[in-house]
């Protein structure tokens, strides 16, 4: 049962993924490429206006698109990946493994993002690989207590009981049997992981370490037009709408597959 | 007894974390590129300069040794002195508490007052929720520093009547507190409406509407206090990451709490006052996870009945 | 109108969105005041659908499409939402299967009593009225203590605190075994005699409703397809599927005897069935049976919806 | 003797940490299950069948006391046992994995022993009264009786030794109840097999046990032959039980 | 009523803006400043080595000469000098200076704070020059004897980490300086709270007349741009610097906001690491491509926002330096740089740029590649906190970065920042540059000329050597931003600066009541 809400949620991400492939033949021209004035408002040549290097904001917005979305779904994709592994172990197995998979967690959890970006940064050389590992870790902690919680209550279930009672080795246990059920979970919270994701990219480029220059994403741009937001509002509008827009989005489509997972309506009160 | 052995489990396992935390948090600071030396002395530091500062705060042992010897200081209470202001890391920290203290709070404050009525909201009139969740969505879209730049821009440009920036009391810490709870009412709300959501299919529900009850009746007595654990379990978990978190805010606002303390002793990589900050960090998450374990079991009694529930 | 409830012709459908259940498919029913009256049949008939109907509890996927509902002489559909609840407080009582979890587990037993009954009436005497042995003691419970059968009564206790006129019981002894099933029913029943309500209850245990109700209504596909006093309904059915149910009960089996099941499976509609729903399983069927919707055939005592009714129990 | 409880305890730490209670599900229960017969296990909610079972099943370790299967203790490593035993759970709706088609479902147990006999499943599935076209299918798109054949080809598909039912038709309304019963009766006769057939229902259970075990507050206080249960229980509560039939 | 002195329009020659004198004295001035004092080295003045340090440490402590608008050296507690021959300088200090305890400072203090500095590790021994005595000729009286002439002597003697200490109570052992700060300045310190605040009260003997103007400095430190702007313009800052180099557009619609650019003599360099094993640039050839490739102008206006000058090794804007605009980098062409990078057999050079992330070292990376894309080169940036990228370029011997960028403080004489051009005297750059024989005796040569003719050509020769060896390149000059409220501040800012100090004239500044 998809709301209208949803639906717009879906179009809005087409869309973005389509600007985001339409900059990777840099339709819209250079997004390195100085070519006009520092902070010029918006002009033929430069539809959204110059940055302060004098470079026209749309391709960079374009560019700021493909890096983030690339860069947040690979970076959701791992969590959801690792979470998976770490969630489903620990909500089955519990015990001692649990113990020790809930304190790995809630040590990251402790630890500041910013360390653990400077740490990954060192580890594999500032860059877009950096960011990943980052967002990896800023996102892994929830969505393992997550999966762990779903597996918890999937563990119980008679269809696992069934299989350890046929004799059935932990992988096919695990596999077959507890990845598949919380994979809704899991696909739920890979939207919000998402949006956390984007922001923490965001929050990264705040402290320096995003990606490199001159490579463009949303938290870069975001982050250079908010320094500039009084003298070339141009630079935080264009990102900015497309940020909130995204996000949005993203939550929006979220909300709505949890409620598809939910199979149980909640009544009316009245 | 039992509550005896109970709290002792706790506090092994909360020692088990924190000497974890201890142990990473020791050796990532070591690991960081960028030795104390380059860091804190600058490029035209001598060698023997370099040689006097490890020598001063036994950096030229190995890390081993270096982490018996302050791990034997911390049980002792001495989490060793700051090597930029040289003052001792406690009292440092003590006097930015406060302000990262208050801050979280009010930020923990707002989240609950105004995430869980929206989140409750959303989730009664589940089919007109739009308004409710693009609101809620609209938390995580805008990002701290874009949402702190602005504020402070605008209520330092046109005079709006509160103090954006710098900390002077409590009046200071409003827009900050403001800025910060926003990501965090719109999780609350978010968790607030699961949670409402998972209550209203529960067949005591049902037995009250059956009842006659009106809405309001209903989600005061009934809906409230069953959705109440996630919520109360997820404020732990802001609690913790607004207190980490503060740092953008502290910087933006320009406010002397820990999260700023913190970031910029990582920039100079000044050891003793990383450690402490994040040791403080884990045991104040740690902390609040006891504490909603004492909640949630009072809010609700069956916590500890096992398996049994869910299977019949 | 004299009777204490009047559904006519009440069809619901439950939409989906990818998949639309027709749960009632004309279903009639009629209550006097002070009646019991047992309403059976296999799972996924509509007894819960009609049972919610009656206080206009369906979900917010469900729509009636056609009928209505009268309930102490008012329209149920009809009624504001402030009137919708007066009628729930005052007139009608529900009980439904799973007694602990209709409990809120938050709250001590005592404390949910005393928010239905507000500042005027004291607990302790509405959990003695359902013989619940040392009430003070229950009252300090939480719900998760209860055993199932204590539960019940509580709920019953909550159900009947106003004293309304029409007690609704959804298979209320479905989650207990069956010791305590005899007791939780037996204090269904005489609570609701002494205040002088009337019980639907839904069940699918044909004998046990046999045994304790003044009429039984038995419900397939939607409708309800025989109506008429228990002992009758039970001991010489009007319609073929009665028959079928009452013979399938494994304690109607005698040692060493092999049960008969209905055979077939139960029908989900999509749209009101053209003939009669259970033409496919009925071994009487003929031609007509899956064109013509059986019309109401007053056989002895009962109603029954079979266009052979008649022609069958005279052949018998 | 397929399957032996010797003065098995199983107790429970429950409760919130600040109360916790110790609750004993099994005191010093023996019982045995011999071959080829089904011992009927009754008794009032909570008062430790399904316990019972999962010992006997060496999902739960006694606290105290013994269990032998096919005469010898549980093996460490229970993929031994693979094949050996089965069970068909109480509820219908969680005893099949959502995500996982009907057949792969049944073949579950083949497939752990390494072994693939598409041909068994099928004729497994026809065995229980259900077309092998249903293999496809998801358990969403069968019904409840449906399903509970499915997890009783699940259980049979190996051919195990012994079998445990724990309330397997409760959840199921009359007619399909009647169906399952004769269904398992039917197996049994050409299986062989040996049960434990736990029920708080004493109509179901008189239908389908040789002999009947009753337990209350986590002790058996009766065993006898049906007959002789039914027509001259012995104790005080296996008589108020029969009463309420 | 009396409007102030805004931006350059009214102020003297040589300033970017003036004070008031006709403001009453008084009141205490709002301050917020990017960062604080911050080394494990604590608040010792001499071994201070950054500006950020020495503009806070000058409220307190004061040098024997100080230099004025110009460049020229002038007297501060040396009331006079003279330079009897080029190795000997004898100072004659004034009798009215004292501590902010109430000491009066003696020839001892002057002696003793100098011996104590050539005695320390500090970098500036190196920039005080070949100094073989200092001694006490009489309470009044100290001579500085030279082993060999050097010109930037004096310019060296004006910076804080000459400063004169209390050297009686340091050897009496009852102040600290590395945690207190005791000195003869106009202010002294009441209290601190690292990275937090200072508050600096009047040093009521202050030896020049009603100097200082203000009863108190109150310092704020704020890390965030944005906050300090925010404190501007809601006036709870009365002055602050800036880093930003859009700070005066982005400021513009602020009423009441003054934003002054300050030019200095710091720069921009960047290294090419010649010492790494497999070096990308041990061909000079390839080092004088990128050299001619680099489009100083271009950075400067679109990096810098047009604030910065292009620049030689010695900084434009000091006396003596050098023109950019002629050296052989900048007279060559693309295709010179083409030509060059072929011979060298390294077409399609690829190298990594490791930066630090504070602003604008980014943009200016970015300018950078572009300027070398334009010749086929492919520059990869790394950006990393200040400490890592320390770390990187520091760190190891030899370096492992490929290029890196930072700047210099380019100080008050145009011979002073080319020393670092010799990795032997420099010692920080030796894990990434080799020393040039030639370039390191040019430099010699023009450090002990005296200002003259003769001077400016040995700088001019050292600056064509520093672009042909082309290991740092100096690019442009650096900007800085002071902006004030003129409804609360008069303040007083030379053009240009040679030692970072927005704060140098603070005790003329005035505050006005709003
Ligand atoms: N919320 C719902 N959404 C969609 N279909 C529903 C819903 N509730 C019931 N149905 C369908 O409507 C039909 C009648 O259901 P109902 O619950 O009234 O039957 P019942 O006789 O009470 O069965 P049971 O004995 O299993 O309780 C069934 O086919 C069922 O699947
Ligand atoms: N894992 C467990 N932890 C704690 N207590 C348990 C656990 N499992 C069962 N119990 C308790 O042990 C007792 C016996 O439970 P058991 O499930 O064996 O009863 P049962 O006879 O199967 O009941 P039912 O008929 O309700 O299924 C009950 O009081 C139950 O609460
Ligand atoms: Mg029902
Ligand atoms: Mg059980």
């Amino acid at each position: 049962m998809k709301d209208w809400l949803t639906r717009a949620g879906m179009v809005c991400l087409g869309l973005i993924v389509l600007v985001a492939l339409a900059s990777v033949v840099n339709l819209a021209g250079d997004p390195d490429e100085i070519v006009g004035p520092r902070l010029a408002p918006p002009g033929p040549g430069y539809w959204l206006g110059t940055d302060n290097l004098g470079r026209s904001m749309l391709p960079r917005i374009m560019e700021g698109i493909a890096t983030t979305l690339l860069l947040s779904s690979v970076a959701v994709l791992v969590t959801a990946a690792l979470s998976a592994v770490l969630g489903i172990v620990a909500g089955y197995r519990g015990g001692v493994v649990n113990e020790l998979i809930m304190r790995l967690v809630e040590v990251l959890y402790s630890f500041p993002a910013i360390v653990l970006a400077i740490l990954v940064a060192a580890v594999f050389g500032p860059g877009q690989l950096a960011a990943l590992a980052s967002i990896v870790l800023v996102t892994i902690p929830l969505m393992t207590r997550l999966v762990r919680a779903a597996a918890v209550g999937v563990a119980q279930r008679d269809y696992v009981t069934a299989a350890i009672i046929s004799g059935a080795r932990l992988p096919r246990i695990l596999g077959r049997h507890l990845l598949p059920n919380v994979a809704g979970t899991i696909a739920v919270q890979v939207t919000y992981a998402l949006s956390v994701g984007i922001a923490v990219e965001g929050g990264l480029s705040f402290l320096g370490f995003g990606v490199q220059p001159p490579q463009a994403s949303l938290g870069v741009l975001i982050q250079q037009g908010t320094t500039y937001m009084t003298a070339a509002p141009w630079m935080i509008t264009g990102p900015g709408v497309v940020f909130v827009v995204a996000v949005l989005a993203i939550n929006v489509v979220g909300d709505g597959l949890r409620d598809r997972f939910e199979p149980r309506q909640a009544r009316s009160l009245v | 007894m039992r509550l005896a052995l109970w709290w002792l489990g706790r506090a092994v396992s909360a020692a088990a974390t924190l000497l974890g935390v201890s142990i990473l948090i020791f050796a990532a600071v070591r690991m960081m590129p960028g030795g104390f030396a380059e860091t804190i002395l600058g490029p035209f530091a001598t060698a023997d300069q370099k040689a006097e500062l490890a020598d001063r705060y036994g950096l030229d042992q190995s890390v081993f040794v270096q982490y018996g010897h302050w791990l034997a200081a911390v049980a002792r209470g001495d989490f060793g002195v700051s090597m930029i202001s040289r003052e001792p890391v406690v009292s440092e920290l003590w006097a930015r508490l406060p302000v990262t203290g208050q801050l979280t709070l009010f930020s923990v404050l707002i989240a609950t007052l105004v995430g869980v009525p929206l989140g409750v909201l959303t989730a009664v009139r589940a089919r007109r929720a739009a308004v409710g969740r693009l609101l809620s969505g609209l938390g995580v879209s805008v990002p701290e520093f874009v949402l702190g730049s602005l504020v402070v821009f605008l209520f330092s440009r046109y005079a709006l009547g509160l103090p954006a920036g710098g900390y002077d009391n409590v009046r200071s810490l409003v827009l900050p507190s403001l800025v910060l709870s926003f990501f965090a009412i719109s999780i609350t709300a978010r968790t607030t409406r699961d949670a409402v959501m998972g209550v209203l299919v529960e067949p005591y529900v049902t037995a009250a509407v059956a009842r006659g009850e009106s809405p309001w009746f209903i989600i005061r007595h009934h809906v409230l206090r069953n959705a109440a654990i996630p919520v109360v379990t997820l404020l732990a978990t802001i609690t913790a990451y607004l207190l980490g978190g503060a740092l953008i805010v502290e910087y933006v606002f320009n406010l002397p709490g820990i999260g700023s303390y913190v970031v910029q002793a990582v920039g100079r990589r000044d050891y003793a006052v990383v450690q402490a900050g994040v040791l403080l960090a884990a045991t104040v998450f740690i902390v609040l996870n006891l504490l909603v374990d004492l909640v949630v079991g009072l809010i609700d009694p069956r916590l500890g009945v096992t398996s049994k529930g869910r299977r019949a | 109108m004299t009777a204490l409830l009047e559904v006519r012709d009440l069809a619901v459908e439950y939409d989906s969105g990818e998949r639309r259940v027709r749960a009632l498919d004309g279903a009639d029913l009629t209550v006097a005041a002070g009646e019991t009256i047992g309403i059976v049949g296999e799972s996924g008939s509509g007894k819960s659908t009609l049972g919610s109907a009656v206080g206009r509890l369906l979900p917010s996927t469900a729509n009636r499409v056609t009928g209505d509902v009268w309930l102490a002489g008012e329209r149920v559909f009809d009624l504001p939402p402030a009137g919708i609840r007066r009628l729930r407080r005052e007139r009608l009582g529900f009980v439904f299967q799973d007694p602990i979890a209709s409990l809120d587990p938050t709250m001590r037993v005592g404390k949910q009593l005393k928010l239905v009954l507000g500042s005027k009436g004291d607990p302790l005497s509405h959990l003695d009225r359902v013989r619940l042995a040392n009430p003070g003691r229950v009252a300090r419970m939480y719900p998760h203590q209860l055993s199932g059968g204590m539960a019940q009564r509580v709920a019953l206790a909550i159900a009947m605190a106003c004293q309304p006129r029409l007690l609704i019981a959804d298979e209320p002894t479905a989650a207990l075994d069956a010791q305590v099933r005899e007791e939780v029913l037996e204090v269904v029943f005489s609570v609701a005699a002494e205040a002088g309500t009337s019980i639907v209850w839904l069940s699918h245990d044909l004998t046990a409703v046999a045994r304790r109700c003044s009429r039984v209504a038995v419900m397939y596909g939607g409708r309800v397809v025989e109506d008429g006093p228990a002992a009758d309904v039970l001991g010489q059915p009007a319609h073929p599927y009665t028959a079928a149910l009452a013979r399938s009960a494994p304690a109607m089996a005698s040692l060493g005897d092999r049960l008969s099941p209905v055979p077939g499976r139960p029908p989900v509609l999509a749209e009101a069935s053209h003939g009669c729903a259970f033409e496919p399983r009925c071994p009487y069927a003929e031609e007509r049976c899956a064109k013509e919707r059986p019309e109401l055939h007053v056989v002895r005592t009962q109603e029954a919806l079979c266009h052979r009714a008649t022609e069958l129990v005279t052949a018998s | 003797m397929i399957l032996e409880l010797d003065n098995v305890t199983v107790t429970f730490t429950a409760g919130p940490p600040f109360r916790r209670e110790h609750v004993h599900a099994m005191r010093g229960v023996s019982l045995y299950v011999a071959e080829g017969e089904t011992l009927g296990l009754v008794g009032e909610s909570g008062s430790g069948k399904t316990t019972a079972s999962r010992v006997a099943l060496g999902l739960q370790r006694p606290t105290a006391g013994a269990v032998r299967f096919e005469g010898k203790p549980f093996p460490k490593r229970r993929r031994e046992l693979a094949g050996h035993m089965q069970a068909v759970l109480q509820h219908p709706h969680w005893s099949l994995n959502p995500r996982m088609r009907v057949g792969a479902s049944v073949a579950e147990p083949l497939a752990v022993l390494g072994e693939k006999a598409p041909d068994r499943v099928h004729e497994m599935l026809e065995r229980v009264g259900l077309e092998a076209g249903l293999a496809t299918r998801y358990p969403h798109e069968l019904s409840g009786g449906q399903r509970q054949r499915v997890s009783i080809a699940r259980a049979l598909v190996t051919r195990p030794r012994f079998l445990v039912f724990d309330e397997a038709v409760s959840a199921l309304d009359v007619s399909v109840q009647a169906q399952i019963l004769n269904l398992i009766k039917d197996l049994q006769r050409e299986f062989g097999f040996s049960a434990l057939f736990i029920s708080h229902d004493l109509g179901v259970v008189r239908y389908i046990a040789d002999r009947i075990a009753v337990m209350r507050g986590g002790e058996v206080v009766e065993t006898a032959d049906t007959a002789t249960f039914y027509t001259a229980p012995a104790h005080e509560y296996s008589k108020r039980l029969l009463e309420a039939l | 009523q009396e409007t102030s002195t805004t931006g350059g329009s009214t102020a003297k020659a040589g300033y970017v803006a003036t004070v008031d004198d006709s403001l009453p004295a008084g009141g205490t001035l709002d301050v917020e400043l990017p960062i604080d004092i911050g080394a494990a080295t604590g608040l010792d003045p001499q071994l201070a080595d950054v500006a950020s340090s020495w503009q806070l440490m000058s409220l307190v402590y004061e040098t024997l000469v100080t230099v004025g608008p110009d460049f020229a050296v002038q007297p501060a507690l040396a009331a006079s000098w003279e330079n009897p021959s080029p190795t000997k300088y004898v100072f004659r200090l004034r009798d009215d200076v004292f501590f902010s305890n109430g000491r009066a400072m003696t020839a001892d203090d002057v002696v003793g704070s100098l011996q104590r500095l050539l005695a320390s590790q500090s970098v500036w021994r190196g920039q005080l020059g070949p100094v073989k005595s200092v001694t006490k000729v009489d309470d009044k009286t100290v001579d500085v004897e030279l082993t060999t002439a050097y010109t930037p002597f004096l310019a060296a003697l004006a910076n804080v980490p000459a400063a004169v200490l209390p050297m009686k109570e340091i050897n009496e052992k009852s102040v600290d300086v590395t945690k207190t700060m005791l000195g003869t300045g106009p202010f002294k310190v009441d209290s601190h709270r690292q990275d937090v605040s200072w508050a600096f009260g009047k040093n009521d003997k202050y030896w020049s007349d009603g100097e200082p103007r203000l009863d108190g400095v109150n310092v704020t430190i704020a890390t965030e741009e944005a906050a300090r702007v925010a404190s501007l313009q809601s006036g709870k800052a009365s002055v602050a610097t800036l880093g930003n180099v859009d700070s005066k557009s982005m400021l513009a619609g602020a009423s009441g906001v003054e934003v002054l650019s300050q030019a200095t003599t710091d720069f921009y360099y960047l290294m090419l690491n010649t010492q790494v094993s497999g070096s990308k640039f041990a061909d000079p050839r390839v080092r004088k491509a990128i050299n001619i490739a680099l489009d100083r102008e271009q950075i400067s206006s679109v990096a810098l926002g047009g604030q910065g000058k292009p620049t030689g090794v010695t900084p434009t804007g000091l006396p003596g330096a050098c023109d950019p605009a002629g050296l052989p980098s900048a007279t060559a062409g693309a295709e010179e740089a083409k030509k060059l990078l072929a011979e060298a057999g390294a077409t399609n050079l690829t190298f990594t740029l490791s930066i630090f992330s504070t602003a604008p070292a980014p943009a200016v990376a970015q300018v950078i590649q572009q300027n070398l894309e334009q010749v086929g080169i492919t520059v990869k940036i790394e950006q990393m906190d200040e400490a890592s990228w320390a770390g990187k370029v520091y760190g190891a011997v030899p370096a492992t970065f490929d290029a890196a960028l930072s700047w210099f403080a380019g100080y008050a004489d145009a011979g002073m920042v080319t020393k670092w051009w010799n990795p032997d005297v420099a010692v920080f750059n030796k894990g990434f540059m080799k020393s040039d024989p030639a370039l390191s005796s040019a430099i010699d040569k023009a450090v002990v000329l005296p200002a003259g003719d003769a001077r400016t050509a040995a700088l001019a020769e050292v600056c064509t050597k520093v672009d042909e060896d082309a290991q740092m390149l100096p690019l442009v000059t650096r900007p800085s931003t002071v902006a004030y409220r003129t409804d609360a501040a008069s303040v007083g800012l030379y053009a240009t600066e040679g030692y970072g100090n927005a704060l140098r004239l603070i005790a003329d500044f005035r505050k006005k009541s709003a």
